[in-house]
């Protein structure tokens, strides 16, 4: 099949939170899927044009050649998504955009908020240095253990306080001492740790968007930064903080 | 031996189908997935005489089967696109047709001028774009804007021009009519449907313009009857757009009365989804014996 | 305590949702799937003076998110109507909206006529069926000859007199300020648009018409803008139709402007879907704390 | 659920002939499956609104409250259809329309062309009468056994002359003796049925026609009879052959 755009094989699509999925896949063909931190692969879970668009998911693990999604079901189309079971097959285009620097070295600090986690963990893994884990949750906790493989220090808030602190995970997180800060979570989060870290230490950050395209043609994805407009799917998912002009 | 050349105001297209305006950039992504060559030809993304970041706010909002569109022709303006793209899409052998926006007749005027040293093969004039306003009104609604806008427009294009239609004309037979008497050698259509959407928890339009371009297989019974419709009335050469996700569709669009045909937004559900109609139209025209395109085109 | 009653001309719906003319018979087939009470009310399929066989050839044709259909009207008779299908109509308790169409002006005159007497709640003029043409020209197309219908039928027409839009409108906006000039009581929008398909290996429409009526969740996004667009500019009682599949769609409808809503195609997909939206609709006031649909109608 | 409206459970789904299918499926819940020769069900074998229709498919067999269909892939529908494992869920309405008369006696032939087989199995099974099972196909047989445990005498003729007869059905056919017909098929061989039986023996066929709603209300697939229009979803899709005009 042409570059990056594949079928892939459910090796296992199992629940690790009350929303929370994680799904291995295997290649269609004999080429490997590949994928660096950050970067995505636009997901289609169904036959038919219904729904019409497929769905970005970052990739959360590679391992010889199988792929690791871990995503939160939030509409039509990450249900679908939850619902293939072992065996089906599913067609997706990637890896896709501009992931995070893995080659940096010194202490780093990452911070992500709720499924924002996906990207980060497979980040944590990749990056060949101190890490320290800061994840926030709503309030359920999940890939815990997996993180700890990976990280120095883990730091937990839950918004119930059900694990680690009560509150938002902004709220212990101190900037002073990292060399870099990596995050990916929600708009207001990532927004606040850019504040925190203003003048202190480069934080880059993953963005979300709607895509159609994901790969750069249709520019529905653009967002506005001090470079000028750019793609998430291209230039992006992931920017330097202090040049992305949030919205709202 | 089938032969699925056309040749549309001059210009000779390999294939009757072409990447549609705004959803294929300037081909680059594209040329990563299959070589460019294979397309009969490519409509750029919708250029502006100046360059333009396009509109705030979501762009892009899912509808059964289609999409919702408010990207607000973000370009790198005709200048730009001259000298960053055009050397590249030169390079991959297929046809150019150059999309050209514009918020003023001015403006268009400037725009098309500047292509005519160009190597662009063909400009589309798009009379039609939801997303731009001009005082309310886009250029493609009503005939005598349209005429007027076409009439300026040819005085000064040198290329062959195919004025591309509004699918929210009053009345699409009369545009098409009037930008042929203003001197328009083509016409594509459609371009989007104006269309909206809610955020009912936010309690506000969805997109920050309130009104946005429908495109997607949802629309395609509508475009098909509108080009039947346009084709009746008019002579000279169509392209075909709206909802074409197979070579089914693009029979149906060639039947109807069309030349050639556009793929939109099918470019997002699968990348080569063009080299997929191209194939499915060969072995269609085989199967039927069909020798040429001509043999079916507005066959009812 | 929410109340999702609405009151449109007069009467009293228990709730907003109406099944759409055409869609849902005199309700005797749903009526063994649910109780008809729960509806706030129906609309009968076409009725014309005289009694119609319909189209011939294919009827209904499948699309991306829709259906084309060519029916054309296929119906008892006004007489047979009141004889045949009112009484059972009556029985089920509740509303009850007559639609109208017809050939001529004298034709909608005649048939409206006959339903002064009987117990129906409400006439809904369609002006707008693209299966039925007089001169080549739906009524509804342009506003001047909408304005003459909606008049004549005005003089006669003793119930509130609601008219139903075509989509395919010149401008819909005009003429749905026409029909309110005219004496319309409440607007109903839209009927379905006019679209086509082929049959590439027959070489041939589908349909023996050409043009047939699209309707289902495909023409949402433009039906919701046009009730918006319309909504903004007259201040009779709106009834939005056109591709509602849930109560996030009816919701929709309503905060562009809508009194009511009307479901056609869906009743397709899932004979109860009218008690999934009456049902979502009230859960969805629960959830934001809303008392009645006037807190959220025309909010944007 | 409502009356009519169900959810089946695919029990199995094989494949009995290059594009015919014999899918069986138990209720979802614990209300049998019900229906006579003839009648249909409305299936939606997929998520979403794409296809946007259901799609008509007679009963082919029921035992037990568990339903069979016997179908042939034709297009979108039921090439998905045809995908369905075992333990898949399926929306399906029904059991709609009129179906053949099951309590006639004496000697009564059946016809049926291609998948057209599918009810006049059933049909053969619930006759507590002699039948002649007349059963036409292009180039490929199927069910044979099946019908020849409830037929008296099964004729076959295949278009390719692999089987039985070369050439048509109707070709083998006489109306003589037979107190009934009944048939379904592609309508040009219903129509010749008709004319071979015409003034000797009364014809009941089951006819198709494109439906959106299957319950009678939209009108959708009316045909025209000599009693007026009628609707193959409720009137029909049985209907005295002598009755219905032919178009084309
Ligand atoms: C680069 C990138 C990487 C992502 N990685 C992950 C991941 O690893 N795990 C995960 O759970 N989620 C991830 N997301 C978010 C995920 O794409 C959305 O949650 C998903 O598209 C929602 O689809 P749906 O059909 O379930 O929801 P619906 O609301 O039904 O979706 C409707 C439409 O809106 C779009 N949409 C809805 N929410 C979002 C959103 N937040 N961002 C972008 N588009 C959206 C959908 O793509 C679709 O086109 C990522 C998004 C982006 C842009
Ligand atoms: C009462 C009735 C009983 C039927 N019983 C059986 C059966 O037991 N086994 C079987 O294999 N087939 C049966 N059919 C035919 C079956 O409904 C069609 O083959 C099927 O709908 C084709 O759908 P598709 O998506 O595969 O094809 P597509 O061509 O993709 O279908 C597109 C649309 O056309 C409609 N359509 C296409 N062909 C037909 C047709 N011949 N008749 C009616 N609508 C059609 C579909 O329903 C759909 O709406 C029956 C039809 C009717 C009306
Ligand atoms: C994201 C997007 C951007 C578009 N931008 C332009 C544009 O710049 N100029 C133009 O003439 N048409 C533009 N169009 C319209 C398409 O060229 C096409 O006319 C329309 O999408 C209908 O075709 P489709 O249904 O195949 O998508 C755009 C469409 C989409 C979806
Ligand atoms: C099969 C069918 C028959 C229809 N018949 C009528 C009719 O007789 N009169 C009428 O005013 N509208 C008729 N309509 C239009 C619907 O009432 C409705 O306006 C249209 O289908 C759009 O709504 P929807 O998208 O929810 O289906 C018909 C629609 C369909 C699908
Ligand atoms: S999604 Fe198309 S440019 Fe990014
Ligand atoms: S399919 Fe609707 S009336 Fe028969």
């Amino acid at each position: 099949m042409e570059k990056g755009y594949k079928k892939g094989v459910v090796k296992w699509n199992i629940q690790v939170a009350s929303n929370i999925y994680e799904m291995k896949m295997t290649p269609h063909s004999t080429r490997p899927f590949q994928g660096e931190p950050g970067q995505f692969y636009m997901l289609r879970g169904w036959k038919g044009l219904d729904p019409f668009l497929a769905r970005p998911i970052s990739v959360s693990n590679i391992i010889d050649g199988e792929i690791t999604f871990l995503y939160e079901v939030r509409g039509r189309g990450t249900d679908i998504i939850s619902k293939l079971k072992s065996g089906d097959t599913l067609e997706l285009m990637g890896p896709l955009g501009n992931g995070f620097n893995t080659s940096l070295k010194g202490n780093i600090a990452l911070i992500s908020g709720g499924i924002g986690i996906a990207p980060v963990i497979f980040l944590a893994k990749s990056l060949k240095t101190d890490v320290d884990f800061y994840c926030g949750f709503r309030d359920e906790v999940y890939c815990i253990d997996e993180i700890k493989k990976y990280s120095r220090n883990v730091y937990i808030s839950t918004e119930n306080g059900i694990v680690g602190h009560e509150g938002l995970i902004t709220e212990i997180f101190q900037p002073d001492g990292y060399e870099v800060v990596y995050s990916c979570g929600p708009v207001a989060m990532m927004k606040k740790v850019v504040e925190i870290c203003e003048g202190k230490v480069p934080v880059y950050i993953s963005m979300e968007s709607r895509m159609a395209c994901g790969m750069g043609a249709c520019l529905g994805c653009s967002i506005k930064t001090s470079k000028g407009i750019q793609r998430v799917c291209k230039e992006g998912p992931v920017f330097l903080g202090e040049e992305v002009f949030f919205s709202d | 031996m089938i032969n699925t050349k056309v040749n549309i105001c001059g210009i000779e297209f390999k294939n009757p189908v072409i990447a549609a305006s705004g959803t294929f950039g300037f081909g680059r992504e594209y040329a990563n997935y299959f070589p460019l060559s294979k397309l009969g030809g490519i409509c750029t993304k919708g250029l502006t005489l100046k360059k333009k970041e396009g509109n705030k706010g979501i762009r892009i909002y899912e509808t059964t089967g289609g999409i919702l569109n408010s990207i607000g022709l973000e370009n790198p303006g005709i200048n730009n696109f001259i000298k960053e793209e055009l050397p590249f899409m030169i390079e991959q052998g297929t046809v150019i047709i150059a999309n050209v926006g514009g918020s003023s007749i001015e403006d268009y005027v400037k725009a098309v001028d500047k292509l005519n040293e160009t190597e662009i093969d063909i400009v589309e004039l798009n009379i039609s774009c939801p997303n731009i306003r001009v005082g309310g009104m886009a250029f493609g609604i009503k005939s005598k804007i349209a005429y007027e806008v076409v009439t300026e427009v040819r005085k000064v294009c040198k290329k062959p021009l195919i004025v591309k239609l509004s699918p929210n004309a009053e009345n699409i037979v009369h545009v098409a009519e009037n930008c042929v008497k203003a001197g328009a050698d083509g016409l594509s259509l459609v371009n989007t449907f104006a269309g909206m959407a809610i955020d009912i928890e936010k309690r506000k339009p969805v997109f920050d313009n309130i009104i946005a371009g429908l495109s997607g297989p949802c629309i395609k019974p509508i475009a098909l009857r509108m080009v039947y419709e346009v084709s009746k009335a008019v002579d000279v050469p169509i392209l075909g757009i709206g909802g074409i996700m197979g070579y089914k569709d693009a029979i149906e669009f060639i039947m109807a009365g069309a030349w050639a045909v556009q793929i939109g937004s099918g470019n997002f559900i699968k990348p080569t989804i063009t080299l997929d109609i191209i194939d499915g139209i060969e072995k269609f025209m085989i199967n039927e014996g069909i020798k040429s395109l001509d043999e079916i085109r507005r066959v009812i």
